[in-house]
């Protein structure tokens, strides 16, 4: 392939772009039900794990999903064996994997993202960790990510405990998610990702009450793409660090929309239940549409599409 | 991949277009065949996730998500597998997939989940199955018949249908073996629950000397696990709930366990030991 | 019909709870391609204008439009004649329908607001107005509806000046609509209304930069249902005035969600698009979806669902 | 109604549920028919805003909002009026459309927009008309051409094509009256672009002597309304602009105005003076 994809990603090197959401993809689950062959074709070229906290969760009563017109609701409520069980258990079967690991983890205080971070900083099994910020500090009682200085100080404090990259991962349910990316890199971040999933609720047609088990949900898939983009565009062109964009990419043309809007990576999230190769696809078709294009590198279109000279103004005005 | 049908079968990686070999109706369902050239033979009580390769969203954008179909059968023909599902349209999935003509592809992924397992391994020393359906839940039953049979397993099967709109597929599914049926409006069989039945065989001496494998509707199966759990029978149900991936990637499938917590039933199950839950009522399964 | 629909709305008394969202359907336009049958069989019980601003506006240059996964983004740009304008060339159009008008303001200082809410209030023809804060408010720099504090300090200024209901129109994009409503109720408010769109953008495939003339736009359509929704379950349990809900609704199941979750009104924004009377069917669809299930008035359901005994569990769990 | 069709014929409020009476395949196009029961007769020029009934979606949940489409003819038969239009698959839309089978119901709502107007009232005087039509844009030509036929007005068409493939029902619908034709590939008359044919027209004595109709692609439109405007010959365009509505509801469809701001497309036009814009060329439309 003519086309180059690899990406130094915060000083990892990638062997192209496209990665996965947090939470949309068990890799352990996913070799239980597909053998060695998901190793062998592994569709992402780092593997994000589900948010991780300090103790176990159960998560939410059922019902936990809800379709919606072009995507879906979820409220899982961030099941996970803990840090301890994390560290013991899956983090052993997470090494397997053939590309670099990226720990998502969640703290309701400074010292339970203190100790995450230190804890899971240290193995060497990973590569970088992804804080999600979408919940409340029990101390302020804000949540963290709509917050640009609860963002920025969460950030000091764990910035000095570890030289790994630290992602932050925003939440586009606030007025400005700008503010907070820029918070996010004065306090040392080395990149941040969005967009998380977006508030939304829905009745039960046949009691027309709250369906799910939680009362409310996030939203996710293509529904929620044409945010993504603009939070992403905003969050781009506010920051300097690299942006990981992500929300309701189904293929390689939205892939592509995503970088030339200004992406260093793009993640795959609900589109991997769909099909569990997405990863694989998307990137197949992503570089099949730069291939298209003449374009040879990501850098030529990141962040602002294609150069004049090239513009192809059929779609435009002819 | 062998047939023995007990085992957990992998599933292909990535989701592949199959083309629909036949889709007829009988008795109130559908069933609807796919040919499977490259994919492996399913274990009895394994599943697969579908969606209709073009025309998907039906009303109101939706679905967008695929849909979880129990295999119903599973036959090595000339051209590749054949695969056979039943289904209770119910929705705009359903619909969809049950107004499929042949020769239109089908996006598949699968065989998934944990399938039933041997009478022996299920409950040591019982000679013996007993097979429990309600209503569209005689699907996974009726592969899982055919492996018994295939094994020798003597084999006993109680079914319960609604009415004559919906005694779905009887004929083709579970011929050459013997059916006791149960109707709600009496037009065959014994008017009633098909519980009716089992309780009857439960009481009866060999009770013990068997295992149920069960699969229908929420109160049904509920019932089957009471009744099994109050006679101290090995029982294992194939279960329901609302999935969005049914490879354990989005944790939407919870079904409370017995010992409290969680298990994501596409993982899991869908066939699940009556004893690894306290009840078989899960909100939001069910065909509403 | 042996259901209801009737509703009084601050005052007004409407037939039935289904009007338009503002700049969704322009009935002047509409009566030109329809003619007399457009007025015999209005759609709406109450007609929401365009919103208007003091001067006159082009708005924004084309493409205005892009359609998304199961909705579409616009940047109209609020083009419109001018308070003077509309005073003199629309507002005797408008009085000739059939039902309450409820004209649409939006200013860019509490001076612009005042001069409008004075002007348009004391018009006879004029049964209510619609507060637009999705705008920036030039003195502060800070868009009106994202700030509970300017919100407030808003309606304070404007309450003395008008007997008649204020409505104000809460943008989504923001972490707590419900602080902004509540803001509102205390500075004076009769009623909120919600959602407005979703900020969001889209790429051209042929240049992979905006496609929109503005930049960036505003989402809505079935796609943003769910985010409505949630919305409206916080803002309807925040206040104790009427709450209008919009976002996404195309039918009447969809119209019975947004009462069950607790709105006065339901409004009909971009189903307009696809069938002129969608709100004629919206409400011939509601009145049958509730009385299939033997609902005899909107306030039986209203804001908490059916009641425990009449509950068919069927759908939950059995 | 009449079918004098030079004035706003007004649509039926709501949409309606249209049967598809034909769909055919001609010379690159797709020519479809719908049966209207109850609709008026349109005037050449107005538009109608259509999806399919069922299986409007067709890629990534595209498309939501209904499509514009010129009408092409307007026929009286026994079952009503035949609405006829031209097709031009360049999206999930307009693909949808072409594979229309007939019986399949069309979600209808027109005729709509600003027809064009009749060469007297165009250019006091000008007994004659042009039509110049590129590729799909002789669509609303078509329907032009038989209005001004049966008001006996004498009219010369000029219609210029990509290559072969894209020659568009030509025989169906300019049958029966002399068309000069232009190719970009000279398979068919003269070898360029039909503006050539045009600018022999405009320096030739009769000039003045007519109005001129055109519709098509944004350059050649442009093309078009410059070289009319030079030899100061009356014009009116149909354009394209992105709809959402088609009735003046949404204001997407903005088009530049000559004398400083914007027209909606849809209420103003599609049929637009020459010296009402600066411009052809609209951001946003054209077949991209
Ligand atoms: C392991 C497994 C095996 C199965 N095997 C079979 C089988 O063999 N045959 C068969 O017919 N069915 C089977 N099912 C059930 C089948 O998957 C569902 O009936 C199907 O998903 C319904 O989809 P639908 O679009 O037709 O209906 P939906 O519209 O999805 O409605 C089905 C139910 O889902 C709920 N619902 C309604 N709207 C929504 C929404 N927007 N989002 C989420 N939930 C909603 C309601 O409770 C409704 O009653 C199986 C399910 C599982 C989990
Ligand atoms: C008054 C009028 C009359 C018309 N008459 C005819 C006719 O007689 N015959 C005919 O074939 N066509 C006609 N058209 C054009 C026709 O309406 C369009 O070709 C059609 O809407 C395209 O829809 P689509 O889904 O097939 O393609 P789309 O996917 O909508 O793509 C068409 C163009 O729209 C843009 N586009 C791409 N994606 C999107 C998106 N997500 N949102 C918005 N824009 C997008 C691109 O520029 C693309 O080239 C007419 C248009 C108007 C306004
Ligand atoms: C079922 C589900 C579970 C998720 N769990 C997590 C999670 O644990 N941590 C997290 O940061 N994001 C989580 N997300 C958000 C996704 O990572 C992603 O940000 C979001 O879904 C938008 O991308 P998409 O539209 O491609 O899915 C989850 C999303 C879904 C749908
Ligand atoms: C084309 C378009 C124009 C709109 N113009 C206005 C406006 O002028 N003032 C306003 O308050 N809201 C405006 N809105 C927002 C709608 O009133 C409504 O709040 C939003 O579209 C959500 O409802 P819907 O999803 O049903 O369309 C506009 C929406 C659309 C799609
Ligand atoms: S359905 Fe996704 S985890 Fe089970
Ligand atoms: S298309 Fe909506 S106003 Fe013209």
């Amino acid at each position: 392939m003519s086309v180059d994809l690899t990406t130094n990603f915060c000083g990892i090197e990638l062997e192209h772009p496209v990665i996965n959401g947090s939470g949309t993809f068990d890799a352990i689950a996913a070799r239980r039900a597909f053998g060695e062959e998901l190793v062998r074709s592994f569709p992402f070229s780092a593997f994000v794990s589900k948010t991780i906290t300090i103790e176990p969760r159960d998560g939410n009563p059922p019902p936990r999903l809800w379709e919606t017109p072009a995507g879906m609701i979820n409220s899982i409520g961030l099941p996970n064996k803990g840090l301890k069980g994390f560290l013991e258990h899956d983090l052993p079967d997470l090494s397997l994997l053939p590309v670099p690991l990226i720990v998502s983890v969640m703290g309701t205080s400074h010292d339970e993202f203190t100790a995450l971070v230190e804890e899971v900083g240290t193995r060497p099994e990973v590569a970088a960790m992804e804080l999600n910020v979408s919940c409340p500090n029990v101390e302020s009682g804000l949540i963290v990510g709509e917050q640009p200085g609860e963002t920025r100080s969460l950030l000091e404090a764990l910035r000095p405990i570890t030289e790994k990259p630290l992602i932050v991962k925003l939440t586009p349910n606030v007025a400005d998610p700008a503010a907070v990316a820029r918070a996010g890199e004065e306090g040392g971040a080395d990149a941040v990702s969005l967009i998380n999933t977006l508030k939304a609720s829905a009745i039960d047609p046949a009691t027309l009450r709250p369906w799910l088990g939680a009362g409310s949900g996030g939203l996710s898939g293509p529904s929620v793409r044409p945010v993504a983009l603009h939070q992403l565009r905003a969050v781009a062109d506010a920051v300097s660090i690299p942006v990981i964009g992500m929300g309701g990419i189904c293929n390689g043309a939205d892939a592509l929309a995503f970088i030339a809007t200004g992406a260093a990576l793009i993640a795959v999230g609900t589109e991997n239940f769909r099909d569990p190769a997405a990863g694989s696809r998307v990137r197949r078709e992503f570089a099949g549409e730069l291939e298209r294009r003449g374009i040879g590198s990501l850098s030529e279109v990141r962040g602002k599409g294609l150069p004049e000279v090239a513009l192809n103004l059929k779609s435009r005005s002819s | 991949m062998s047939g023995n049908g007990s085992h957990r079968v992998l599933a292909p990686f990535g989701r592949r277009a199959l083309e629909v070999a036949d889709n007829h109706c009988s008795d109130g369902y559908r069933i609807f065949s796919l040919r499977d050239q490259d994919g492996p033979v399913p274990s009895a009580g394994q599943f697969y996730m579908l969606s209709a390769a073009a025309h998907w969203a039906q009303r109101d954008e939706r679905p967008f998500l695929p849909r979880a179909f129990s295999v119903a059968d599973a036959v090595e023909a000339e051209q590749g597998l054949r695969l056979d599902f039943l289904v209770d349209d119910v929705g705009p999935g359903t619909a969809r997939l049950a107004g499929l003509e042949p020769g239109e592809q089908v996006w598949v992924n699968g065989p998934l989940g944990r399938p039933f397992s041997t009478p022996s391994d299920l409950a040591p020393g019982a000679p013996g199955a007993i097979l429990v359906g309600g209503g569209i839940g005689v699907a996974p039953l009726a592969i899982l018949r055919r492996q018994l049979a295939d094994r020798g397993v003597p084999t006993r099967i109680l079914l319960g249908f609604r009415d004559r709109e919906h005694s779905g597929g009887l004929e083709d599914l579970f011929a050459c073996c013997e059916v006791r049926l149960a109707t709600e409006d009496g037009h065959a069989g014994h008017k009633g629950y098909v519980t009716d039945l089992l309780a009857v065989l439960l009481e009866g001496d060999e009770a013990g000397s068997a295992a149920v494998y069960s699969c229908g509707p929420p109160p049904m199966l509920e019932a089957v696990r009471a009744m099994c759990e109050a006679s101290d029978v090995a029982c294992e149900l194939a279960m329901e709930s609302p999935m969005a991936c049914g490879f354990g990637a989005c944790f939407g499938c919870a079904v409370p366990l017995a010992g409290g917590g969680y298990m994501r039933l596409c993982v899991e199950g869908p066939v699940v030991g009556g004893d690894q839950i306290e009840t078989a009522l899960v909100a939001g399964s069910g065909h509403g």
